[in-house]
């Protein structure tokens, strides 16, 4: 077991990075073969995160499972370090099971089978990369990783939406979304660079989070310093995140990617841009990060009654989905932004229940589309009389998001009020509005969808397949799980939030 | 008593067993909910005696010094949000409260749910969904339960919400009806709304006290460690929740449309149970409303009074039986929070009972009217009791009792409203009141007289007295319907009287006060009597006051326009507001923010291209200017 | 002795003509020819400065002049192969006129 | 002064090579036109001798030759060993292009030859004529070759311009050397420095003969505004010769500058210092037009000119962060080349093999490569995600790391244009992908038809690239992907090479 401890976060980001490798070299003519494959790469993984997860130590806290791998020495000095904590920790684990529900739920995926499973591979190195290490090269790489692939995969597999009066086409929405990414990480990138400079400046040029850290902590970074340089991270991860208004890529891009990508860019990668403001932002520039968490609790409220209101004019099914999520990452940002052990945690409890429920939405939205090969909710109703599973799940995700008590969303919607009561009061007030509007945009989509009257032309639809049941079940067990009993998650959370500086 | 949580918590397993094993089970797992809720009801008789029998001294019990009652809480870790070494952090509990309110609205509950349970094993018959109608009726029972036991804030508002999606749930439960599906929606959104001010005011409690326990913040409010203005705000807040969830004015227009669900529900759910939550979370906090001064009381009031005359005038011109009794609910819920605005704390949770079982009963017998005539319309209906007299009986005495007929349960909880109001409050109220009284019994005898008595209508031959699973519960409600009134006597040495039992730092008398009593008694008979003119004996046109005032008949027939004017604002605020926004999103946030910026620097590519003209002496030419150019820089950089 | 500025000036005065025909001459074998004056004038400016710098440090004196010769050698070479390419050119398309050489732009 | 001769023999390598150049043109005399193929495997063969003859013999060597005016140290042998091994590649890339669609075979790779000599002694040249003379060599090779195709109207305008403005520019680089020459009376790059900081203030005739000298090397790497032959030539020449230009000649060219400013400008500090930002200026907008030009391009070789000006912007940046003090710029320049050359080899191969099969260079050409050619499509895709610096591709870890090298030199603000530019740069990439990956493959091209603007397609056989294409495009594309995730060691050695061109860091 203790070589596992020694290895399993090298592991984490090389099994999916191999399988990418590996799966090219399978035959081209079973596509079969590719789904297979990838499947047993993400059940490693969801082990590997599973077990990663479970033997954090949350009494003694901290970062664990430390390694750490020298990559260029001196004079740029990157070494691959790697560590989870209490933040990483949950995230890591979501990303195992969303990765897996991704892969099993590309089953339907016919064309370029295996390039399809190489890119969605390589997204969850990409990801699972960002969440372990702990040196800003390897986090920005790995970020650039993740987010490389979404281009082809939205191009190839995706689908156009045809608004009447307007098309939107995947190969607009797949160019808006990785630009806009990219965008997004050039500001980060020149933060790093302007971190390094700096830690230059002060003696060791590096890039290792843990020696940033320290910096910041012994209060050598100027405060003028810190204020220039947190809103490159601010608004680079944020773009990610979904912050208002660098949001519009998120909506049409969720929306013009296949099921299984979809799931992983809404359920875990936008969960990248809030984990870097916490990783690299708040710890390495708490000053800066004071500074400007007024202005970033404003985006985000301005991002839940955005997005939520956004969503209520929404007449395709999975814009109603992307436009939550822009709303949803809302609540993530005001957590951050609160600067409070509740409101912070709350804000990644809210990324992993966002992550689970997010996904389980765009399953099953997909679901409905595969069948029915329409999303538009005037047209689709009372699914329900044929998908019974699939629309009953759809309403606990639906539950889930509009907060629900006794599913996960409730807990962490609350702690981020309750976090930002603390320190922001009529922002706070403004969100729990906003958690009102969600009821309102998700009941008329339940209302429109999947009640109501059947139309007859809805007799051929099938429900759920059992592979979209499984996936489906296991993350609604896994909502109502943290919902009812968010201890086992909480004190991971809790303990990683503790240790950040300025909390 | 420190197994009180198993009564929540049997319903709450029952309901997922009921989907996931349910079709499997014979009539479809419904009994696993009747037996979860029938457990929690001899549970209930447990912790009861277990409660008579306690006294300070026990453990978890003392007397408290917000309420002067006993109080017993058993708490449980939950979790903690925020480490729990950090100052800032809070650590979440579950835990049951048991004092008299809430052993009285356990009471409540777990015996109306159980009686309509069972009514519903004769009424949904062969329903297709019925184990899904089992299902969210036992998560129903288990959150309501857990509302009343909460013994923090926090697990009321998770009660609190749960309480609201299973009422969605059985809105909307015949979802193929348009109708049903919109009532559904409006009945959680509307409340919803509501719950934006309890949440507020929960959280701004929190923040007061640094705890969600409800204890501690009615000790912070009696005791002045929490200012006047941020008290009276929270209580405030804490009212606009409960007047979502009570239907109180101006949040009363999901109610009437909650008659879409099955009559069942609407017994248990919108007259009995859930609607009273609203009454209860202002009793409960009653700490907080109280201190200082009670201002706040007195927004209580003028809200009950208004949703009060409001409803019954409603009440008076519906043709619906359900709609009738729905806006009698309203009305009566109205004098519920009249009564706590007038410091009737007792009187309130009194009527809260007594109201309870007969409104139970009342919507259980429209249910049994409407099985077997399949007709809603009161128009349609009359001189049934020809053929179900067991319905139109107990139906009779719920109206009876609801009426304020002397002697049955509702006269006497009336009557302590009548009084606490005449004590504590302007005339103004107490006038009102007395006309609220008045028409309560008249809607109560038209719809009475309407549907039971006179000839029997046409094409109404068919119809059949309920089966027993139906009636027992019926009648069982009928004798709390009726007697229930008896336990508001003391009798020395062996009873103390309900407000022995149930008040607030006082304990009080049964008090009688002649001249509201014999007011009373003359406005209900007086009632009865007008209505048996007009309905019975149609001596007098009931078209009367149409003819008169008909802009007057008009408003109220109309429900006074709030459907409408909620209708107007949704489709013209929000609904565009929201279309403005996804428009604002596409045309300015996406088209000019994001594809401006990336147009233009294409265009700037386009353009400049054009500077490579494919001519050689404009190559040479640019270098020459290129030359020139750093040159000139280099000279700027070293002298 | 004449003064190296004189040269000097010659020497711009000839890359400046040299210059010019570049810029002006729409001939590409006028072109060669300009580009031979402008290197024809580094050649001045070399062997003016080898000459006449005696007493800077590190002075390398026959530089210059080394370089003038492997200027003039060079300068031989381009022209031959710039004339061949001409050629080539004129045989293809018929013309020399650089205005209309303009098959591939932007 | 020791014998000029004394050490002549580490230049043993340079001999072999113009010798084997020298022999490929003689023996292509006598060989029979069927036999002509042997000549590249025998050119590439002897090129593999000469990298082992030049790593037995200057591994570890810190010396001068002829008085100063060539260098044998770890940064040239860096850079031959480099030129050699990308000689080899090209011409493994050019044979079948160069066996089918033009003449005199044995000439081709003769010239190819001669200029890599010219290449390499480019690299160790420390004077200004002896680097003039280098390359002039590499530049009339590349001439002929740009013209190579004789009947071709596009390859003989791209020789007459490539001719024309490179004799040009050579002029105007000749006369800022006569500038300096009669200003300081040095040619020496380590005695140019020496005058620099001595100097107590700047002549006029100094600083003129600097930017004239600057000028002409920056027309030889293409910087704005010295950049517009570039498209021109690459879009006329033949297609291995665009390569090579954009790979080979480039790359010396930066080894050229990179010696220059580092032995005879950094020392110079004060003077340094304040210079820098003329070539900031230069980088910023050369990476800056290169970039935006480049989005409205149709034909791919002329796409690739443009970004490979985007490209070289970055590099100035490089090496106007050079510093006395530290190697990090100075290795980010020659990390970013090797990265940068190996990752447009393996474009150029894909591009070169495509045409080989289709005898097509527009992008819109591509439309549907990944149906019709699976593996051409993803190394074009993956050479294009490197390009515009994305993980795991070399184009990451070398963007990065030069990027970082410029922020710490001082220019954060170049580093953020840089990167902004390179934000730019992936949009024109993508649109290149999305032709391969998204795009079906047209009617046209499946059917063999016309298209509507009344251009004909032969209908496609389904072919294969050669053995030898899929094998220097696996080498490159293990080299990308092996120089983004692993550059430790290679940077071992470009440490060395810096450290011979900047002893003070």
């Amino acid at each position: 077991m203790s070589s596992l401890e020694q290895t399993a976060l090298f592991l984490i980001i090389m099994v999916p990075l191999l399988g990418a490798v590996l799966t090219m070299f399978l035959p081209k003519d079973r596509p079969g073969d590719a789904w297979y494959f990838a499947i047993g790469v993400s059940v490693v993984c969801l082990l590997l995160s599973l077990y990663i997860f479970v033997s954090y130590d949350y009494g003694a806290g901290g970062f664990q499972l430390a390694r750490s791998f020298q990559w260029l020495e001196a004079p740029i000095n990157i070494d691959l370090s790697l560590a989870v904590d209490g933040i990483s920790a949950p995230l890591i684990l979501l990303n195992g099971l969303v990765l897996l529900g991704a892969v099993l739920i590309s089953q339907t995926i016919r064309t370029r089978t295996r390039d399809f499973f190489v890119l969605l591979q390589a997204l969850g190195a990409g990801v699972f990369g960002v969440f372990v290490v702990r040196d800003l090269f390897f986090l920005f790489f790995f970020y650039e990783l993740a987010v490389l692939p979404m281009y082809l995969l939205i191009g190839v597999w995706g689908s156009s939406t045809d608004f009447g009066s307007f098309l939107r086409t995947k190969e607009y929405s797949a160019m808006k979304l990785f630009l806009y990414l990219i965008a997004g990480s050039i500001l980060v990138w020149i933060g790093i660079l302007a971190l390094y400079v700096k830690s230059a400046t002060l003696g060791t040029p590096t890039f290792s989070l843990e020696d940033l850290g320290n910096l910041a902590a012994s209060g050598s970074i100027s405060e003028e310093f810190q204020t220039w340089v947190f809103p490159l991270f601010m608004v680079g991860f944020g773009v990610l995140a979904g912050l208002w208004p660098f949001h519009t890529w998120s909506p049409d891009g969720h929306v013009a990617a296949p099921t299984g990508v979809s799931m992983l860019h809404a359920g875990v990668l936008m969960k990248l841009g809030a984990y870097g403001i916490i990783r690299v932002g708040m710890v390495l520039l708490p000053e800066g990060a004071e500074n400007w968490m007024p202005l970033l609790i404003t985006l985000g409220t301005v991002n839940v009654l955005y997005g939520a209101v956004s969503a209520m004019s929404q007449t395709d099914l999975k814009y109603v989905v992307g436009y939550s999520s822009v709303s949803h990452m809302g609540y993530v940002l005001m957590g951050i932004a609160t600067l409070d052990p509740i409101g912070v945690g709350g804000a990644v409890l809210q990324m992993f229940s966002h992550g689970i429920m997010t996904a389980l939405m765009f399953l099953l939205v997909g679901a409905v589309y595969d069948r029915a090969h329409i999303r538009d909710i005037y047209v689709l109703n009372g699914l329900f009389g044929r998908m019974r599973v699939n629309s009953f799940f759809f309403a606990i995700a639906g539950l889930a998001s509009l907060g629900l008590p006794g599913l996960s969303g409730f807990i962490a919607e609350f702690m981020v009020f309750t976090g930002a009561f603390r320190t922001y009061l009529p922002l706070a007030i403004l969100a729990v509005v906003g958690a009102a509007l969600t009821a309102v945009y998700i009941l008329r989509l339940l209302a429109r969808t999947f009640l109501g009257e059947m139309d007859p032309r809805w007799e051929h639809l099938t429900d759920a397949s059992p592979v979209e049941k499984a996936v489906g079940g296991v993350f609604v067990v896994i909502l109502i799980g943290v919902g009812v009993w968010p201890e086992p998650m909480m004190r991971v959370i809790n303990v990683g939030v503790a240790s950040l500086p300025g909390i | 008593m420190e197994w009180a949580w198993l009564i929540p918590v049997l319903s709450f397993i029952a309901a997922p067993l009921i989907v996931i094993l349910g079709p499997k089970l014979p009539g479809k797992g419904s009994f696993l909910a009747i037996l979860a809720i029938a457990a929690g009801f001899v549970i209930f008789w447990a912790v009861l005696s277990g409660f008579l029998g306690a006294s300070p001294d026990s453990s978890h019990c003392e007397t408290s010094a917000d309420t002067g009652s006993l109080v017993c809480d058993y708490q449980q870790e939950w979790f903690h949000a925020g480490l729990a070494s950090l100052d800032q952090s809070v650590t979440l509990t579950w835990g049951t409260l048991i004092d008299p309110l809430t052993l009285a609205m356990l009471g409540l509950v777990t015996f109306v749910a159980l009686m309509v349970q069972v009514y519903s094993l004769g009424y949904m018959k062969g329903d297709p969904r019925l184990g899904w109608y089992y299902a969210v009726h036992a998560m129903f029972a288990g959150s309501m339960l857990t509302l009343v036991l909460a013994d923090n804030f926090l697990l009321l508002y998770m009660a609190w919400e749960l309480v609201g999606i299973c009422s969605y749930l059985l809105i909307g439960f015949w979802h193929e009806r348009p109708a049903a599906k919109e009532a559904a929606k409006k009945a959680f959104i509307v409340t919803r709304i509501g719950d934006v001010g309890l949440l507020v005011g929960i959280l701004l409690l929190w923040s007061e006290v640094g705890s969600f326990s409800m204890s501690e913040a009615f000790n912070a409010a009696t005791t002045g460690a929490m200012s006047e203005g941020v008290t009276t705000t929270a209580a405030l807040l804490l009212l606009l929740g409960a007047m979502g969830k009570s239907a109180q004015f101006p949040f009363h227009v999901w109610l009437p449309d909650a008659m879409e669900g099955p009559t069942p529900v609407s017994a248990l759910i919108h007259a009995a149970t859930m609607v009273v939550a609203g009454v209860y979370l202002v009793a409960r906090a009653f700490p907080i409303f109280q201190a200082y001064d009670g201002d706040a009381l007195l927004v209580v009031a003028v809200v009950g009074l208004v949703t009060a005359l409001m409803s019954a005038s409603i009440a008076l011109v519906s043709v619906d039986l359900k709609r009738i009794l729905a806006y009698s609910t309203i009305s009566h819920l109205g004098l519920m929070m009249l009564s706590l605005g007038a410091f009737g704390y007792t009187a309130a949770i009194f009527h809260l009972l007594a109201h309870g079982f007969a409104k139970a009963l009342l919507f259980l017998g429209a249910g049994s009217v409407m099985h077997s005539t399949e007709a809603q319309d009161i128009r349609q209906m009359g001189g049934l009791i020809k053929v179900m007299p067991i319905t139109a009986i107990v139906f009779s005495v719920g109206a009876l009792s609801l009426g304020g007929i002397p002697l049955l349960a509702g006269f006497w909880s009336k009557d302590e409203i009548l009084n606490a109001v005449s004590q504590n409050r302007n005339p103004v109220f107490i006038a009102t009141a007395f006309v609220v009284a008045f028409m309560s019994a008249f809607y109560m005898a038209r719809a009475m007289f309407v549907v039971f008595f006179g000839q029997l209508r046409q094409g109404l031959d068919h119809a059949h007295e309920s089966p027993w699973l139906m009636t027992a519960p019926m009648m069982m409600l009928a004798v709390l319907a009726a007697g229930f009134g008896l336990i508001n006597f003391n009798w020395p040495g062996a009873f103390p009287g309900f407000g022995g039992l149930i008040y607030f730092h006082e304990a009080e008398d049964f008090h009688f006060n002649l001249w509201i009593g014999v007011l009373s008694t003359v406005l209900a008979l007086g009632a009865f009597w007008l209505a048996s003119l007009c309905y019975l004996r149609e001596r007098i046109s009931p078209d009367i006051l149409r003819q008169k005032a008909p802009w007057l008949a008009v408003v109220v027939e109309n429900k006074y326009y709030f459907d409408e004017v909620y209708q107007w604002a949704v489709d013209r605020l929000v609904l565009t507001v929201s279309g403005f926004v996804a428009l604002f999103d596409r045309a300015v946030v996406n088209d000019v923010g994001v594809n401006g910026p990336a147009d233009t620097v294409r265009r700037v590519g386009f353009v400049l291209r054009l500077h490579v003209t494919g001519h050689l002496y404009s190559y040479a030419l640019a270098m020459v200017l290129g030359t020139v150019g750093l040159a000139v820089l280099w000279w700027l950089r070293s002298v | 002795m004449v003064p190296l500025a004189y040269f000097q000036l010659v020497s711009a005065g000839l890359f400046a003509i040299g210059l010019y025909g570049v810029l002006a001459r729409r001939s590409a074998v006028l072109i060669v020819m300009s580009i031979e004056l402008m290197l024809n004038a580094v050649n001045i400016n070399l062997i003016a400065a080898s000459s006449h710098l005696e007493g800077l440090a590190n002075f390398a004196q026959f530089d210059g002049q080394i370089i003038a010769i492997f200027v003039i050698t060079v300068a031989a070479a381009e022209v031959g192969l710039g004339l061949a390419i001409i050629l080539r050119i004129h045989r293809n398309r018929s013309t020399v006129n650089v205005d209309e050489i303009d098959l591939m732009k932007w | 002064m020791p014998e000029l001769t004394q050490n002549i023999g580490l230049l043993s390598p340079e001999f072999a090579l113009a010798g084997l150049a020298l022999g490929i043109l003689a023996i292509d005399l006598f060989l029979p036109d069927g036999k002509k193929q042997v000549t590249p495997w025998l050119s590439a063969a002897g090129l593999a001798g000469i990298i082992a003859l030049s790593l037995y013999m200057l591994w570890g060597r810190q010396e001068t030759l002829y008085g100063g005016l060539l260098a044998v140290d770890a940064f040239s042998l860096f850079f031959k060993v480099f030129f050699l091994g990308l000689g080899i590649l090209i011409i493994f890339t050019s044979m079948e292009y160069v066996d089918r669609r033009l003449d005199n075979p044995g000439e081709f790779y003769g010239l190819l030859l001669l200029s890599i000599l010219g290449m390499n002694v480019m690299a160790q040249s420390r004077e200004l004529l002896t680097a003039y003379i280098a390359l002039e060599l590499l530049s009339f090779c590349l001439y002929v070759m740009a013209a190579y195709a004789k009947g071709e109207p596009k390859s003989n305008e791209a020789g007459l311009k490539y001719i024309l403005i490179g004799a040009f520019s050579s002029a105007i680089l000749l006369y800022g050397v006569s500038m300096i020459y009669s200003s300081v009376g040095v040619t020496r790059f380590a005695d140019i420095s020496l005058a620099l900081g001595s100097a107590g203030d700047v002549s006029p005739a100094l600083w003129a003969g600097l930017a004239l000298l600057v000028v002409g090397l920056g027309f030889k790497v293409s910087a704005v505004p010295f950049h517009m032959w570039a498209p021109d030539v690459y879009e006329g020449a033949p297609l291995p010769v665009t390569a090579y230009l954009a790979i080979g000649s480039k790359a010396a060219a930066f080894a050229l500058i990179l010696r220059l400013v580092a032995e005879g400008f950094v020392p110079a500090e004060d003077l340094w210092s304040q210079w820098q930002i003329i070539f900031a200026v230069l980088a910023a907008v050369t990476m800056l037009v290169g970039n935006l030009v480049a989005l409205a391009q149709t034909n791919l070789k002329r796409l690739m000119a443009y970004s490979s000006i985007g490209h070289v912007g970055f590099l100035l940046a490089g090496i106007a962060a050079l510093a006395p003090s530290s190697v990090l710029a100075s290795n980010g320049v020659m990390l970013y080349l090797v990265g940068y050359s190996i990752t447009n080899l393996l474009v150029f191969a894909a591009i070169i093999a495509f045409f080989n099969l289709t005898g097509r260079e527009e992008i819109v050409d591509l439309a549907g490569l990944a149906d019709r050619q699976p593996f051409l499509a993803a190394c074009i895709a993956i050479g294009f995600f490197s390009l515009g610096g994305l993980p795991i591709f070399a184009g990451f870890a070398i963007k990065f790391y030069l990027f970082v090298a410029v922020a710490t030199g001082g220019f954060l603000w170049l580093a953020g244009l840089a990167i902004f530019a390179s934000l730019i740069s992936i949009y024109y990439y993508l649109k290149v992908i999305r032709q391969m990956y998204i795009e079906p493959v047209p009617e046209y091209v499946a059917a063999g038809s016309e298209r509507e603007d009344g251009i004909v397609y032969e209908p496609e056989q389904n072919l294969s690239p050669s053995f030898l294409m899929l094998g220097v495009l696996a080498i490159s594309m293990l080299a990308v992907v092996l120089a983004g995730v692993y550059p430790a060691p290679l940077l071992d050695l470009i440490e060395a090479a810096s450290q011979a061109i900047l002893p003070g860091a």
